[in-house]
This record gives C-alpha cells, structure tokens and sequence, in this order.
C-alpha cells in the first residue's frame, strides 16, 4: 500500500493526550446533559445542501442533488427530527457531539473542522436565560470556570429594528454589516442622521447606557429582554455586555441570542439562542446552544 | 495595556500630530523608534507595521487596535469593527484609465491592474463588470500607460500622477478614509479601554 | 427555519437506547485496546482521493482536487501517520473509531454509513495469529461471544497462485473472479483442465481436504499458515474454515487475512490481515483489524 | 434444513426430473404446490418464484440456495456462490438485428433492447460498443422488427422465433446455462449441507 | 390506420368486450393472433404485448395508441396523453405490511419489495418517508412473509391473496385505472382519428 | 498516447456528407436571418447555474459557483446581451447557432447534444405570428416545407387561468400537469365539475370547437389570438392546432406560444413565443425561436 | 425571466464585425483543408478525463465518472476515431474547428475559450514538415502572411536526451524545467558540468551554432531533422530557429514539433508535430497541426 | 530597442556598477529619473518598478527583458526565460523561528507568516509538511516575534535582523541570486538582441 499525499490540509488529527482530555470532557459533558433530560442523538455526516448558502464542502451526488459536509448541528437536527416534531410528543430535548466542517474558519490557527457539541429543546416554554446558564455549566465541566468568559447578549433583528426607525424603507444588508462593524461615521455619510439619533445610536453600538437608546428607539421591551440575559450570566459568574449587531453563526435565530468568548483565547467558546422551525402543520418553538469543545480545551489551558 | 498597530507610510505623521493635541504622546515614542518595530507610548504599546498588514495583526489579536485606511481592511476582507473615521488624509479609489481610451461595458471582460486586486474584483462584479484583475505592488499608472492593463483601480488624492502620466479617473467607486478599527474580542473584552481611546482620539 | 427535504436515503441517524448501547460498546473496546497498548488516534472525515478507484462520495474542491469521504481506515491511518512511520521509533500501535461511508452497502438493510473500530501495528513482529485473536476478543466485549463466530481464514494472492499453476501468462481478474464465486465448471469451459488438477481446485474450493489441494499446487507452506489460524480462531471457541479466493474489502493486504461471520445476521462483523506500507525510505511491515460495531451489536441481539 | 429458491419458468421440470433420478423428491412437493409458493420436500423448505426473482433472495439469506440461469444472476449482479453448472437448459445470449440491418460500429451508439438491460450494456462495453438500452418486459423480436431499437439482445434456444420474425443472430455474447447458486454466508455457515447438496444434484 | 398496442393480461378481455360492444372488432382478431404479436382489426392494426412495454411503445411513436394500467404508465414515467379512463379493472396500489408488523415512521429508512421500484419511491417520498426500493418481478406477497423488505407496494384488488399470505394493506397510496393513452406527436398530427377512437371506446 | 475509454455515450460525433448537410443548412439559415436584421453572436458553452433547477451537466468550479453546460439559448442570451438591453438602444435583433447539452433527451434515439439555431428580438412590437412565419421559413430554407408541418398554437398560462375558474384557491402543479395529459377523468376526481365546465373543458383540451370553451371561460381574447396564430401557420402552408396546455421547453415564455412538429420524425423541430426580458431598470419585452437543425435534417430526410 | 449574475469571468461572446471575420476565415480554412482532403469531423464538447491531469473544467457526472470539457482536440480526435484507426483503411485525414476551454489562459488578455482550427492525418508517411507547411498556409488565409511568423522547431524528448549525457540516472522532470527556463548557472549548481559541456549546453540553449552541440551531444541526426524543419519554414517566408527545450502544449509528442510566433502579438498563432496513437492491435503514426484563430485574427490585424 | 525592467530595491545600485564595468550607460539615466519610472539609456529603454512587477511585466511582453530577483519570479510563478544568474546581492529563503520555539513535523499543519505566500507553500509541501501561510507586506520577524504565526519564510543575508528580534534560520529552503529574465516570445523574435545583452552582463 503506498499512501498518496497526505491529508487535506488542517484536517483534524488528534492523539494521545489530547485526544484522551477530549474524549474525558465529551464524556462528562454528555452525562450532564442527559442528567437535565437530554436525549443523546447520532447525527448523520451529509445533508442535503439545495437551497443553502455556499458555506461547506459541496459536491453533486450520482442523483444529482447537492450534498454538503454537515457545517452546523441546529438546523440539521430539525431537519432529521422533523417528522419526530410534527408527530410529538412535545417538549422533545436533544443533545448531540460531533465534527462540523466550515472550509473557512474565522481564526487563522484554527482548522476548518470544529468538534461541535450541543442541545436543543423543542416546544418547550424553554427560553434564552435557562439555555446561557446551562451552556455556561457546560463550559465549567469542560474545565472553563464562569470567570474566565464574558457573554454577549443581543436579540435577533435587533439592528433592523433600529435602523427601520432611521429610515422610510427596510435596511438593506449593507446597512446592517456597517453596524455590525459599528461604523458609526460610514453610517453617518450613507444616511441622514440628526444629532439626537446620532448620540442613541453610539450608545447602542458602544455599549454604554442601555436606557438612553432603549427609550430613543422605543426598543425598552427587547432592552429588557437582553438586561435578563446579562443578569444571568453575571449571576453565574461570567462578565456580559450588549452586542446591538451580532455576526450570528446561524441566520435562523428568532428572539435572544448569546455568544460565549473566552478571555485567554479571545475566541468564541459557544453559542446559542432562541429559534423556530417551520413545519407544514405549523411552527414548532425551540431553543438551544452548542460549545466549540477543542477551543474550549484550548481555553482551559 | 492596549497594542496600537500603526502603518509606518503616510498616515503616521498626521495621526501622531492629532495624537500629541489630544494628549497622547505618540509622537515622542515614534521619533525614537528609529529600526524598532515596537516602542512604548504611556499606557499603550505601538506596533510598526506597513499599511496593508495591519488588519491582519489587528484582525488576528495580536494587536488589540489599529489606524489603518478603510482600503487596506476592505482589500484585506479582515473582520474588524470600525471604531472612528479620521478626517485627515481621505482620497477617493477611482478606475482610471488612459486619456482616450474607451472602456465603457461591451460585455468582454475588462483587464484591470491594482494593488487592491480583491477589491477592484469586487467592486467591478458590483457595477455588473466582467473583469480579470492583474495584482500590482506600485506604480500602477505606468501598467495603464504601457497598456499592461485596460485601466487601473487606485487611490487618486490630488490627481497630479495621473496626469503627468497621461492618466485620468473614470468614475469614483469607494470614498476612503484611515480608520481606528479594533479586534472584535478586544472590543467586547477591552470595551472601557476601546472606548476611552475611542474618546480621546476621536475628540 | 425551514427543514428541506429531509437526509440522504439511509444515513445513520440513532438515538436513545440503540446509541447508549453503542456508545457503551465502544467504550469497553478502546479501554481493552488500550490496555493492550494501543494508543487511540482521531482520523480526518476528509481524504485525496487521487488514485483512488470511484468508490466513495467523489467530489473536487476548490484547489481541483479530488476529494473523498473516507471509505476505509486502514489505508487512512497509514497516510496519516507517514511522517511518524518514516521518523520511528517502531513498532507503533495505534486504534481508532468513527463511521466509514459506503454508498452501495452489500446487505439491504445496511446503512452507507458504517460504525468501523479497529487497530493497526506498525513495524513489529505482528501477525495474523494475534490479530485474529484480539479481534474476537474485541467482538467479546461487544457483546458477541466466539461461539457465535465463524472465520474464515485467507493468505493474499491464493487464488492467483493456484492459477498461475494451471496457466502459462498471469490470471488476468476474469478467472480469479471465477474462482471467487466457486464457477469450478465455468473456469473449466475457459481453462484446459486435466482430471487432477480439476480435482485439485475442488477440493481447495470447497474447503475440504486441504492436504491435497496443498501438495498438488505445491502450497504446503501457505496452507500451513492457514492451518494456524483455524487453530487460533478454533482455539478461541469459535468455527473456522479455509476461504482460498476471497472478496478481501482492502487491496492492500498481502499475507495472513481473515474475515468473521456473524451466525445470525450472516453478515461480516470484522475482518483483518497483514499488509505493508511503502513509505520512500523503504517497506514497514504492518497488520491490523477492524470490527462493524453496528452489525456486531446486530449480532449480539 | 436448507431453503431452496426455485425459478417456476421453464427450468423447473427438467431440474425436477433430475432431482427425482438422484433421489431428491422436488417434483412430488412442486407438483402439489397449486398456488401456493412455499412447500416442504424432505429435508428441504422450496420457494417458487419468478426466475428474476432467484438470485435476490439467495444473495439477501432468504433462500440459502436457488437454481436459476447464469444470465438472471448477471442481470441483478447477485454476489452469490455457484456451485454447480447444470447441462439440461443451455442456450446463448446473443446480439441479434433484422434481416438485412447494418449494426456495424460507426462511432454513434446503438439503441438496444433487452429484458437484460444491465447485462446487455455491460457486454455492449466489453465490447468496445457505445450502446443506449431500452429495457422491455417480453416479446423482444417484435422491438427489432417494428423499429424500436437498432438490434436486441436476447437469449437464443432453436433460433425458431427469430426466424418466424425475420430476425438473425448477429453475435453469440454469452453462453448461459442454470446454475445451483448459495448465498455466501450459507456457503461457509453450512458448508456440510451444501457440499452435500452439490454431490446430490452434481452426481 | 392506427396502430393500437394492448396488453395480453388481465385487461384484454374486459377491454375487447366493451370494444364490440361499441362496434370495434377486436375480439376476433385478438382470438386467431395465436403465437402472432401483430394482428389487423378492421382499420387499427394492434401490438399484442406484455403490459409494460404498453407505455414504451406509445410514447416512441411504434404504436399511436395503447391501452394499460396507470401503474404502467407512471412506473415507467411515459411522457404520454391519457385520453380516457376506462370503468373496468380498477384497483388499489397499496402500502402491504405483514399483520403486526410496524411500519411507523421512524426516521430510518424503510426497505419496500415493489414489481413498480420507481412509483413506489415516488409515492413514499411524497409521503416523506426515506425509503429503499427492492425491484422484484413477481408474487412480491412472499417477499412480506418472509422478511425480505419491511413493507410491499403493490396492486390489491379483492384482497384475497394478502389474506392467504398473513398480510394487510395499511396505506392506499393510489388509484389505479386502464386508461387509453396516446403518443404526443399522433394526438396532435392524427388528431381527428384519435378524437374518433375516443369517442367510440368512451361511448 | 493512449486514448482512454470512449466518449460519454450519445455525445454528438459528426463526420463527411452529415456534417456538410448541417453546415450548409446553417449557412443558409443564417444568411437569411442575417438579411432580416438579425445580427450574428458567439454565446459561451458554461454559464451560472445558481438559481437554475437540475437540468444539464452541473458541477461546482475552482470559486465555489455552480456552474452548467448551457442548456437553451434564450435565457443565455438574455443574461450575456443584458448590459446591452440596459443601455439600449432598442430594438435589437440577434440570432445564434450552436450545441446545447440536456442529458435525458425525450426521444430515445436523440443524442443528449442538440445542435439549436435562433433568433431574438429585444423591445420591439414584434409578436408571435412574425415570429411563427419566420421560424417556417427557415425550416424551409432547411428543406422542410411548410407542408410537412404541423404547428400547435398556445398562450403561455393558459392551463393556469382554466383551472382557475374552476377552483377557488391557486391551481397546483399536479392539476396543470394532468391538464397537460389531457386526463379529464383524472381531474373530475379530485375536482368537482359541473356537467357545463366538463364539456367546456373537454372542448378545449381535445381541440375541437375553440368558441364553445372560450365563451365558457370568459377567454375569448386569448383564444382570438391563439387563432390569428392558426391562420399565420395555415397561411404558410403549414396545418394548426390548439394546445391548449402546452409542455413548453422553456419556462419563461409569457404571451403566445408555439411548437412545429415534423410528420414524417413526428419529433419538435422548433418552437417559440413570447417573453420579457426583467432588468434592474424595468422590463423589456422580447420574442424568439429556435430550430433543432439536426432534427429538421431527419425530417427533411 | 430574471437574468441571473452574468457569465463565467472571460467566457468568448463575440458579435457582429468580429464574429464575422472569423465565420469567414474560418471557412477559407476549412476549403483548404477539404481541398488537401482532409475530411471535416464534428468533435464532441465532453470527454472522459479518467487519467486525465487536472487541466480543464472536472466534474464527476451521474453515474460517477470524471468528465471533463474538452481542452485540446488532437487527444479528443484520437479517441473518437479509435474504432475507424483499428478498422482503418488508413491513411485517414481529418480536420475540425471549434472551441476549447482551458480555465489559466498564459496570457493575461486571453481568454479561457480558445477557437481552435486543426488537421490531423493517420498511417500515412506525413511528416513535420508538410505539416508545417501547411500550418503556415491555413494562417495565411486566415489573413497573417508567414512573413510575420517566427517559427521555433524542436524533436520531442531531446531536451531529455541532452540531460541523459550529462547525468548516469534518467533526468528528473525539475532538471528538464531548468533547460526549458534556461537557467543554465541554475543547472550548473544541481550538476557538475566540465567546461566543454557547458559550453556545447550554452550553444544548445541559446540557439547559435548547431553543429557545434549536435557532435559534442552525438545529435547529429535530430539536429539534421531540425535543419529540415527550418529550411521548409525560411523556404515560406517566415523566420525560424531551434528550441531545444519546448513548452508543448501536448506532451504526446514524439519526433518533429514546432510551434509557430506572431511578431506583432508575440503569442504562439498554432503549433503542430508528428505522434502516435497507441491502439489495442497496436501502434499508429500520426502527425498533425493546429492554429487558434481568435489569436492569429488578432496578428492580422 | 529593448525594454529593460529594472527594480528599483536593493539589486539597483549593484546592477547599475555591473552595467557601467560592462559599457552599458545605466547609472547616469536611473540617477537622473528622479519621479520618472521611464527612462532611456542609450539602446535600452528602462522601467523602474517594484521587484515584485518586475516578473509580470516581463511575462507579458510589456518589458523585453528584466533583472529581479529568483524569489520574485517563482512567487508569481512567471513563464520566463532565466539567461544569466548574478554574483551579486546572493541570499537564502529560510524558515525562521523564535530561539526555542519546536517547529518540527507532528503532523498538524505548520501556521507560516511570509512575503513569498505560494512559493512558501510550495516548499513546505515539496518537504512533505501540512501549512497555511499568512501573507505579509513586510517586516515578517515580528509576526514570529509576536505568535501571529509558528514560523516565517524570508530573505537571510547576514542575520542580523533574525538575532536583534530573537529569531534564528532552521532550515535553508531555497538559495535566491538576481537573474536577468527574459519574455518567451521575445527569447525568440529577439535572439540577436538578447544574446547581445547576455554577453554584455554575463562577461
């Protein structure tokens, strides 16, 4: 046997005691989860790729539909539990672990497969706050203590929302991706802002004074919504703060939002939020969240 | 402690002067820099890079912030917030072509030369352009002259290159300024300092 | 969030008591194949697929390369681990576990994708013996005991030995397929053959009397080979017989080789061999073996 | 106690009969089978089913062994054991065209029609042929004579039902006889009663 | 002059039946074809066939006209024009199980035996089910009983032989007619006569 | 140098008195056009496939894009000549010749290569009749007369508006598809219909007395239009009919439509209609046809 | 109809004066060539790229296999006309016209779409020199008179056989890279090279005396074939000189090749030479030529 | 008349020497430039760029002939002639670490900062190592420095600036001179011309 040239480059090859710390943590994470009623599934590596955005490895299968590598466990575990969620019965709580594999990962050492672990409750009156505390323990068995992460909270649409009261039509994407990169000047020079937005808007996208732009916007409800958020994280141990504009990892989240950043790799430790899927009997309510366990372990040190 | 990545072209004699007026003495810490590439300034460290890699510093962490033209982050595709937008220094990122020469759409692709190759594709496919991008390191004017490209995209101030070379700007496709950007963890785990530099600077 | 289409036909998907079962499985074998030594390694889901025959899902990547899911480890594990083959020190044993994507399965029922669990050592004076009889041991644990087994035993490149006897040029693939499924008339109708060689090929082909079949093709050596691992697998409690033209899964195995039955799915539950990797500084010598976990926890009931 | 697959077309009663000579009672059992598809005869449970049929349910386990043509286990590509070609029943597979017809290879494919699709275009290729094939449930000499295809491949006994329709065999592409097939675990898993078996039917 | 294929099953009787009742002679020649594929009756000339190749015949123009099964026609995803849905022959193409087998969805795939492979995936994945299609060519009801595949999809009449074989349709999936079909390009360019054979059958 | 294994079956392979029949053929057609004002361009062999449905050879290039074979000329040359129809000015006539791929060609002798020769016309008051005459006179400058011709005359949506006076909510794919195969039992047993709509609707699917159904469904309008047609195709020597629910090729077609069969292939040897070409800056209205030549060269024998 | 995002970057789309010129020229050529009585053949637009390097457009199609747009039509040819090469009667003489696509175009203006317009003759006694003769009397109808062409004449494999004097082992594929960039210092640091074969590799490479390389290498009747090579060239008008290390664009070539320079777009205008066409009954001598005419209409002017 | 592209780095001032040893009046028109990037000397007419354009404008044909370094020419992977190596200006791409840091092969992919991006890949990967390479503009030892990246791939001449930054070569990929390049097609449509100058040079 002559083995060709190697493998992709940075496909994930782990061994020895690294591999023996991940198999540990996935190990007690898995227990936890199962111990707050959280059903273990396998997920398949493939999913059908039609309607989504170039994101992962992509290719034509010998019936000719599009099949990608599985980038992103959430919308796949809606899409294999689905006929489970139409039958009920309701709530359903999975959790589930696994490599994704995102071709272009954001961080430069970082490969493009990511070991994914993480649960999803459908139907549930489950909600943001519940879903932060429980992906914060998670963190804390995979040995990242509360105290090493800071929470950014937002809320889904949350800069369309602003930016609808700024203008006549809806925000173009464009729009969004300025605030988003909190370029308050580029806004500025695109659309007319008079002095009194301008100031609400700063202190939106700078974090300070939740209230002034709360009341500005007429947002006070959603404020309040991500003050809860923040309030849990802090109770649990965690710094926290707003994020007006969040770059979601998924685009399908409804309602709150979180991300988990750890302070020593100043990376993304997990995630989650509050979504719905969308069934031909209706809409089923779900919530969930998933940590990166290799960055984590890389956090824990 | 927050590391400043600072380009060491243009941008830095201005950016040091507006510095200096707003009580942060960068100015002092560069002059003695001499070939070093990192010299302290009071509470903040400062990195001396070129232009084009500080995004990349600053996108990567390595540096917490950065003063940098808006060109070199879009060229770069780094994904940075964009804390202020300095008034010093703005020039416009134009197509330029040779005095008479047609490159109006004729459905063939247009062959343009750049040091921004990533962001002249993308801002040609914007305008609905066919277009094949030639990377360039300097002087693009002399590839629009001698017809290496059909027309060149680059960062047109006063105009007085092109038109010693023969060269005038066809349309303007992005306004450009030196931006304060920051890495986005920094922004959320450094935000008190983010914002005081934020204050200070932006004045 | 909109679920499209559902799953490619047939991809894994297991949860609840079908996947602790599993995962409890997996766990008793990589502690047993630790114990013995084996250092667990996590192989990429990705490999190049350059020379290799269009077995797999196919596709080409944005360098135009041609890419595959893995279909098999053993000859991954040997890609993978050149640069420490060719650096040493030998032996080096390592196992691993993870699925194996198979588009055309042989059994109905069986899924594309595999759960595969195996070991390789690299380097040392391994052989098929003691293979085998971990691989039994591994099956054990699993839940399937030997009593339920039957293996049969090969040597690589049999069938083309016998062949090359009764032929002047080399068997070209036709005639070994015909030895493979037993065709002794049709081999017949295209190869002269007198009365004591077809008696010959008979009984090697229907595993009787191996002695004659042995002195006839002058392969007392290779039957003797043989000989020892019926006695090892007989040794471990379970059934054994000689399968002189095998349908090997790997190419890549040259020596001692064997697969393991399952007597109430009647399927393959593992399979291994000896085999070698040819690095640029020269040949290691190399066995290993690998079990289906899914078929074999099928088996087990 | 063995499953044995039986094909009720036209391989049946001279298996039977030979069944009988080496002392194995099929035809009584299959004889008194009426509608049913499942009967016992001594030591031995037979399915009667369409010959297509045969070399699936050996290959699934369902039936340990099956007696059937050697162009039905080609046709489903069956990976099964043979172990015993049996002499009653021969006929070949062959390529065969309308009086007259010109199916010499000129570069463009030829459209074949086949109750044996797969088999048909796998010989076509071994052949160095381009060939499209329609595949037809019976009366494959009517597609040759009325046009549908360019030639058929079909299974030829006297030659009788060609001529009838002014057809001709072009090329012998496979001789094909029955077969006593084992499913390959059976094959190793019950070797004994196999072995056995093919002595008895083999003599 | 038409050309009329027809299928030698189970439908031939009831259809030549109502054909004289309409004044259409094809019982007679139907009667003396003997071993004949091709026989005149009157001003239609008809194809004696096996049912699934009806729909090939059809829609390559060999035959102007047919008529079969809507099983046929969709199993073979004939590109066809259905001219009229006959009263006689009508059945259930059903989803078969074993009695006390479950065959609820769960996720995994469900493994059907079908004489229709095509129609049957089409039909489950219309319903959302993966499923995995083993073709079979006859008395698939054996296939239930013995385990080869989960479920079969297959034609139910009285019901009578699922009984006799332990087994019981659990889904209608579809209802199955003979219709009389037409090739595309006949009913446009022999317009007029379909329109007559239309009206005579139709009645 | 080693030819490998053939050519993809089917693929069009022309040589001698064939191919100098289609090249004199295309020469003349195109002077033809070219002598109506219609301008001669060269269009690409691949084009975007992103939104398209799963038609031709797809596959992704070195970008990540999904990129196929072209398909049919008319969408190809609205996207390539749209800068052009943008800037104006308007009219503007082009015609093309060239092969484009469909792998499952309808008719089992075609090749999946079919050799397409078109002509478009962008903005101006041009119209399907025209058009039609046109289309006759090149497949006469081909060798087939008129009078080997039948021309079915049809208006895009015509099926749709059918239906729709029979139902209350939108009609689905699977009604208009049963009107296209003409299955009037079909549809009474899922929709009810009154003894009046049936005969209507038998009327006009099987062609006879066009004023009964028109009347009944209020489209007398169309139907005047789908008869000046008739008499366009009848004028040219040519017979006509109504299809009144055509299986168009393209699904673009908006405003009369048309195909011409050949007597003697009784295959599609042409076909056209009206459509609108939707820019960024507003519509423009377009008409067009297009030969298969190699099957017209069949017909004309 | 929604045009969707343009072509692929550099797809050809040619109209009206420049598509015309080329029509024209186009059939100039082809009279010629059918007038020398080559047969004019319709090649196919797909071929099998099994063993293929990885040059043009891949995709991997329905039934699995790798296709590949094609990128050169001499291999194409080859392959198609196996079947009529095996059966023959040979000599048999064709010629073809259309596009080829290869994705990086050497120059930066050209376009991955290349119009090319070739000759191939089978079994004949045909040799490079009549081939080049030719060649140049194709680009003179299609209007760029041999004065402007430079033609550089090489033997297949010579650059090869230089090296094997010089070294004991065959050369490796960077060492022959060296001799095609000349980089004769570059050469002289891998391989110990004494004076007098230094300098006879200087003559050689930088195309002065050749006799003085022919004896020192034992050349002597290569470099005779090369002086005929250029003779026929200067005796057309056009300027010549030897290229002892050749870029060809097919590495298929044995014996003469030659490729032919215009002055004023300094691009190769065609190139041609003599090769053999392996079949299973055994070897055929074939030699051809070739011209993109996109190119040489723009040497025209 | 030739085009020469010159690059106005560090290769100027030595080539400049060579040339004027050799008769060839270079110094005096590249000292009297000033802004121009054209000038005339003698015969030759000379193009004064970057190095990193020097290899594009000779590959397509805007420049003749052009002196530039072996790195630039392989990072743009230009299809160009090599006529003469220089003595002169003579260094070596390395792979360069911080002192102590462990860069060896474990089979994890290498992270690399370099100015060289696709020549660096292509050497890692001629050594059998896994690599992602971080483009850089300049200054690529505090990248290493700083943990942007495990290792760099630059220009060693003395080392100097490797030991003031902490920094030491671990291997040598790749010795780099200045070459005078050639286009192909002037290779051949100016041989008289290009010989000349190789003479000239080469000495």
């Amino acid at each position: 046997m002559t083995p060709q040239a190697g493998v992709p480059t940075g496909v994930l090859t782990l061994s020895g005691e690294a591999l023996r710390r991940q198999r540990g943590a996935e190990r007690r994470c898995v227990e936890l989860l199962e111990a707050e009623g959280f059903q273990l599934i396998h997920l398949p590596v493939l999913e059908y790729a039609d309607g989504e955005p170039a994101a992962g490895y992509r290719f034509v299968d010998r019936a000719g539909r599009l099949l990608a590598l599985r980038t992103d466990f959430t919308p796949l575990a809606a899409r294999v539990l689905a006929p489970a969620l139409a039958a009920g019965p309701l709530p359903l709580a999975v959790c589930y672990a696994g490599e994704v594999v995102r071709p272009q990962p954001a961080r430069l050492r970082q490969l493009p497969e990511l070991y994914q672990l993480g649960f999803e409750r459908y139907g549930a009156g489950g909600d943001g706050v519940g879903v932060l505390a429980l992906a914060l323990r998670l963190l804390g068995v995979a040995g990242v203590p509360a105290a090493r992460c800071h929470v950014t909270v937002s809320a889904a649409g949350l800069a369309e929302k602003l930016l609808a009261q700024l203008l006549e039509e809806p925000p173009d994407a464009e729009l969004v991706e300025l605030l988003r990169v909190r370029d308050l000047d580029g806004l500025g020079a695109t659309v007319a802002l008079g002095e009194p937005a301008r100031a609400a808007l700063e202190a939106a996208l700078f974090g300070e004074d939740d209230t002034l732009w709360a009341d500005f916007f007429g947002l006070r409800e959603e404020v309040a919504g991500l003050a809860a958020l923040r309030r849990a994280a802090e109770a649990a141990g965690a710094s926290a703060g707003v994020d007006v504009a969040p770059r979601a990892a998924g685009e399908y989240y409804r309602g709150a939002m979180f991300s988990i950043w750890g302070r020593a790799t100043r990376a993304i430790l997990g995630g989650g939020g509050e979504y719905a899927v969308a069934l031909p009997a209706g809409e089923v309510a779900a919530v969930g969240a998933s940590i990166a366990l290799g960055v984590a372990l890389e956090e824990a040190g | 402690m927050l590391t400043l990545a600072l380009a060491k072209g243009r941008l830095l004699e201005p950016l040091a002067a507006l510095a200096e007026a707003r009580g942060l003495p960068l100015a002092g810490a560069i002059a003695s820099a001499g070939r070093a590439l990192v010299v302290e300034a009071g509470e903040i460290r400062v990195l001396l890079l070129k232009d084009a890699d500080v995004p990349v510093y600053v996108e990567q962490g390595v540096a917490d912030c950065g003063v940098v033209g808006l060109d070199q982050v879009l060229e770069r595709g780094a994904d940075v917030m964009r804390l202020l937008r300095f008034g010093f220094a703005r020039c416009r990122l134009c197509l330029i072509a040779r005095d008479g020469a047609n490159v109006a759409d004729d459905g063939r692709p247009l062959l343009l030369a750049s040091k921004f190759p990533r962001l002249a594709l993308q801002l040609a496919q914007r305008r609905g352009r066919h277009a094949t991008v030639v990377p360039l390191a300097g002087s693009v004017e002399l590839a629009a002259r001698l017809g290496l490209a059909d027309a060149v995209v680059d960062l047109v101030e006063t105009g007085r290159t092109l038109r010693e070379n023969g060269l005038h700007p066809v349309e303007e496709w992005l306004q450009v300024a030196p931006y304060l950007i920051a890495n986005r963890a920094a922004f959320f785990l450094q935000g008190r300092e983010m914002r005081a530099l934020r204050r200070t600077l932006g004045g």
